[in-house]
């Protein structure tokens, strides 16, 4: 008990030195600088509505290249560390048939609910990532509800390869064109879709950037899922 | 104090409850279930914050797939928190 | 050299990294020889940038985007990230030739994946200048090295990992607190831009948020009560990982807790966080020192030391003054060589005789006479012996310690040396004088770049004014916040 | 000793950074350490996002009238989106380290396989 008290009283401590750093950040008043810029000038730049996204993507697209990269590494080093020479799942108890039916009809709708959000992330919210995750969804309710259900691994290691190089190509491709790494190239050399900026075909290199990113993270976390799932037999 | 107002103050209490519960609880998939919750609540307060992109991501990837991968880690592994002795700090030793 | 080319240090890793899915079935040697591949490619790119960085003087900025910095994210490549890129590649080169014979644990796709991802994470760290950018490639780095801390997938492994994972998520969250303290207080994450505003920040605020963020790196550093991770992180990796941990990974935290400790040196409230970093380090020094004493295991005992010389680092880093500076980063250098020569010969010892206990070195010296020698010459260069590269650092940090008007932690570090000599002078005697028989054949390979390392060792340690001049120019790249301000092309944003 | 003045946010903020730092320092059972540092994830992200609120406007999204004076500054809803999934990415990986764990020794109680390697 004694060690216990000493814990919560070191954390007080530590929380009390930390709201009076954040006594001096007050709450709720306008401390733009960079902020104020972005929202200026986000239509005209990038052609996103959504601003949030067009930081992610465009004018932030370095941190997002390293966020995929995260996730890239988070699915190879979980697909490293269970690795096993032979697996097998080994769920025992079959789904019950509202489960199996639901999953088989809406299957395709929650892979196209989350393509709809991929695609649309330059103009509500949303955007690859949870897209992505609501594609892996899709997949996890395969698993709950099938027992012997697995993901074409093969299919998929591909797939989460090709889209991360077809990231890292657009924007090598930008610095082909425009010179600078990760230029946006679609709208600001070429200007396709000057002109119906808060419609779909808008938005430079955003929608293909998202789709690469829905794919991806969609692909991995599945492959993260299966992993989880399976357990090494021995032979 | 008007109505909004209190709502966040309801929401943060919860908020802070079910992670006070995901903490103690013993039963890990309980605890899981606490940690959701707390994901969930924190995704009703970035809607209130004005940040639906973040409202939504935390949803779909913080309460949803987190919890779940966590679930699949206690099915492979055990379910209940054994008895513990007090020696805290584990990690710091040498 | 057009400087946005620099980008490619980045991009080339990454998009190796993610094509090693498409070659995996070629079996498990095209994938090894793809690593040494993409490493020599690295290698050269990193070269050319630093030539061109030396040349002209002129730091390279990258823009991410073509956005001017405040609005975009820069990369900027100085004489200090230019010199340790080229370091992070070279070694990754020499560490991936030795994966050839070092690591046979499947699945080596994974692994090259992983391999390639911790060095664009270390290189990323070194050369990124904007804060939120930093905690993504340190995020990259560290969460590369949890999973390869775990690859041999021992008990021992695992627990290290988890280790690990624990105290660097303490830290990312708590760097992650600082760095909204500080954007809240300033309203921008780049780091020239913050250089510019930090005299106006609310010294509570800087205070709080500089301290958090050092904190948060100091796992990466393994400055003291945040590396239990380190001794058990390194004894359970597989052996090249071990050396890249000691040669850059480690560096880049170091770097990138000095880079922002002298970003923010115009903020009130710097001194105070100055200090505790002299007393994270002294401490490291004497922890690790004294643990290293009571090791049998000598790869374990190697890592202690080199635990103790990142605290010296971090101890010449945290003085302010310029020649501290200097010195540190000198000591950067050196200590990426010795440590890699000898992590990569116990390593080799390690996967020859199956382990790396103290009795497996027992007449190591008849057995692999080459190993022994470098481990030797590595050993003698860790202490501190004149002729050897070490000697010139160490003397430079002590003699910038007590102009600094730190003589307790020269001391300090003066007795740590001592400590030093004695279990180092243990393993050589055990090596040449031990019992032990029967003559082994040495890799070709390994003992190239073995000998290489000694070579470099004895160059430095007798020439040290070509590498000395190098590392002043680098340490001025840290020190001198007014310069690097000056050559960001920051946009007028606000005002 | 004065008491900061800080709004509810910040403080379910740092209420829930405190609760998972108590649960790492003090609880025995790997999940249940990993469980404290994803609630100590989420309290960072809310802080982030918190400090990022201005009062009385509305989410950047820029369209519906909505025009750059009166929406909220979106660069920390743009870091907390990396940083939750940098959080799912490190959970994944400790959580099959924790898998390992248990395959080598039998438990996930640290001090438990502390004294099975001796």
């Amino acid at each position: 008990m004694l060690k216990r008290a000493l814990a919560i009283i070191t954390l007080l401590i530590i929380g009390y030195w930390l709201a009076q750093g954040l006594a001096g950040v007050p709450f709720g008043q306008d401390k733009m600088i960079v902020g104020r810029y972005y929202l200026e000038n986000v239509k005209e730049q990038t052609g996103a509505v959504n601003a949030v996204t067009a930081i992610v993507v465009n004018y932030r697209g370095f941190d997002t290249l390293g966020e995929v990269t995260v996730l890239f590494i988070a699915s190879t080093g979980v697909g490293a560390l269970l690795w096993r020479k032979k697996k097998k799942r080994t769920a025992r108890a079959e789904g019950s048939v509202v489960l199996k039916t639901g999953t088989e009809l809406l299957f395709p709708f929650v892979v196209l609910f989350g393509a709809y959000i991929f695609i649309h992330g330059h103009l509500t919210p949303g955007g690859g990532f949870p897209g992505g995750a609501t594609i892996a969804t899709a997949f996890l309710l395969l698993y709950m509800a099938f027992i012997n259900y697995e993901i074409p691994h093969r299919a998929f290691e591909k797939t989460e390869g090709l889209a991360g190089m077809g990231y890292v190509l657009v924007g090598l491709i930008g610095l082909a064109i425009g010179g600078y790494f990760l230029f946006d190239w679609i709208w600001q050399t070429w200007n396709w879709g000057h002109d119906n900026i808060g419609r779909l075909f808008s938005g430079g290199f955003i929608p293909i950037i998202y789709t690469l990113i829905g794919i991806k993270v969609g692909t991995e976390l599945s492959g993260i899922i299966d992993n989880m799932l399976k357990e090494g037999v021995s032979e | 104090m008007n109505c909004i107002t209190c709502i966040e103050y309801i929401i943060v209490a919860l908020m802070i409850l079910s992670a006070i519960l995901a903490v103690e609880w013993r039963d890990l998939l309980a605890a899981t279930v606490g940690m959701a919750a707390v994901s969930l609540f924190a995704s009703i307060l970035f809607f209130m914050l004005q940040a639906p992109d973040v409202a939504m991501t935390e949803a779909a990837i913080g309460a949803a797939l987190s919890g779940a991968i966590v679930i699949f880690a206690i099915k492979r592994t055990q379910r209940f928190e054994t008895e513990e002795e007090e020696k805290p700090g584990w990690w710091v030793r040498w | 050299m057009n400087a946005q080319y620099a980008s490619l240090l980045i991009a080339v890793p990454l998009i190796s990294a993610f094509f090693v899915p498409l070659i995996k079935g070629f079996g498990k040697r095209t994938v090894k020889y793809y690593l040494m591949l993409v490493t020599l490619v690295q290698t050269a790119i990193a070269g050319a940038v630093f030539v061109n960085v030396y040349r002209t003087g002129e730091p390279m900025i990258v823009m991410a985007g073509g956005w001017k910095p405040p609005v975009g994210i820069n990369l900027y490549v100085g004489p200090f990230a230019a010199l340790f890129v080229l370091i992070v590649a070279i070694m990754s080169f020499f560490m991936a030739v030795f994966s050839l014979k070092a690591v046979e644990t499947e699945p080596i796709d994974k692994y090259a994946m992983l391999f390639l991802l911790l060095m664009l994470g270390a290189t990323g760290m070194i050369a990124t200048g904007d804060l939120f950018n930093l905690f993504v490639f340190m995020e990259i780095t560290s969460i590369s090295a949890y999973a390869l801390t775990a690859y041999n997938k021992t008990g021992e492994a695992a627990e290290a990992s988890l280790k690990y994972i624990i105290l660097g998520g303490i830290g990312s969250s708590f760097f992650l607190i600082g760095v909204a303290l500080i954007y809240g207080a300033t309203g921008t994450l780049n780091m020239a831009h913050l250089a510019q505003l930090a005299p106006y920040i609310d010294p509570k605020v800087a205070q709080v948020g500089l301290a958090l963020l050092i904190f948060g790196l100091a796992v990466e550093a393994e400055l003291f009560p945040l590396n239990a991770w380190a001794p058990d992180a390194y004894q359970a990796a597989p052996h090249p990982i071990t050396a890249m941990f000691s040669a850059f990974v480690v560096k880049a935290g170091l770097y990138a807790a000095a880079r922002l400790l002298y970003i923010m040196q115009n903020a009130s409230g710097w001194g105070s966080v100055l200090k505790m970093v002299v007393i994270m380090a002294a401490l490291t020094v004497f922890v690790a020192e004294f643990s290293a004493l009571r090791q049998r295991d000598v790869k374990r005992m190697i890592a202690y030391s080199s635990i103790s010389q990142v605290g010296m680092i971090a101890f010449a880093l945290a003085l302010g003054t310029q020649a501290g500076v200097e010195a540190g980063v000198f000591h950067m250098i050196n200590h990426a060589i010795v440590k890699a020569l000898l992590f990569l010969a116990v390593g080799y010892v390690g996967i020859t005789l199956g382990g790396t206990g103290i009795e497996k070195f027992s007449g190591l010296g008849r057995r692999m006479p080459l190993t022994a020698f470098s481990i030797t010459v590595g050993s003698l260069a860790a202490v501190g012996i004149p002729l050897f590269n070490i000697f010139w650092s160490k003397i430079r940090i002590l003699i910038a310690g007590v102009e600094a008007g730190y003589t307790w932690g020269v001391a300090l570090i003066l007795g740590a040396s001592v400590v030093e000599a004695v279990y180092y002078i243990r393993l050589i005697h055990t090596m040449w004088f031990g019992e032990g028989e029967g003559r082994i054949r040495e890799n070709l390979a390994i003992g190239t770049i073995a000998l290489f390392l000694v070579l470099l060792i004895l160059f430095i340690g007798l020439y040290p004014n070509y590498f000395w001049t190098v590392s002043q120019k680098a340490g001025q790249d840290i020190f001198n916040v007014v310069d690097y301000v000056k050559n960001v092309p920051l946009m007028g944003v606000g005002s | 000793m004065n008491v900061p003045d800080i709004s509810v946010y910040y403080f379910g903020a740092i209420a829930l950074v405190l609760i998972g730092l108590y649960a790492v320092l003090v609880k025995k059972n790997v999940l249940k350490i990993l469980i404290g540092l994803s609630i100590m994830e989420t309290g960072v992200n809310l802080l982030l996002v918190s400090i990022g609120y201005i009062s009385g406007k509305s989410a950047p999204i820029l369209s519906e009238g909505i025009t750059a004076s009166n929406a909220v500054d979106p660069i920390p809803q743009a870091l907390v989106l990396t940083a939750i999934v940098i959080g799912v990415a490190t959970t994944a990986m400790a959580l099959s380290v924790a898998i390992i764990l248990y395959e080598k020794y039998g438990t996930l109680n640290v001090e438990e396989i502390r004294r099975l390697r001796g």
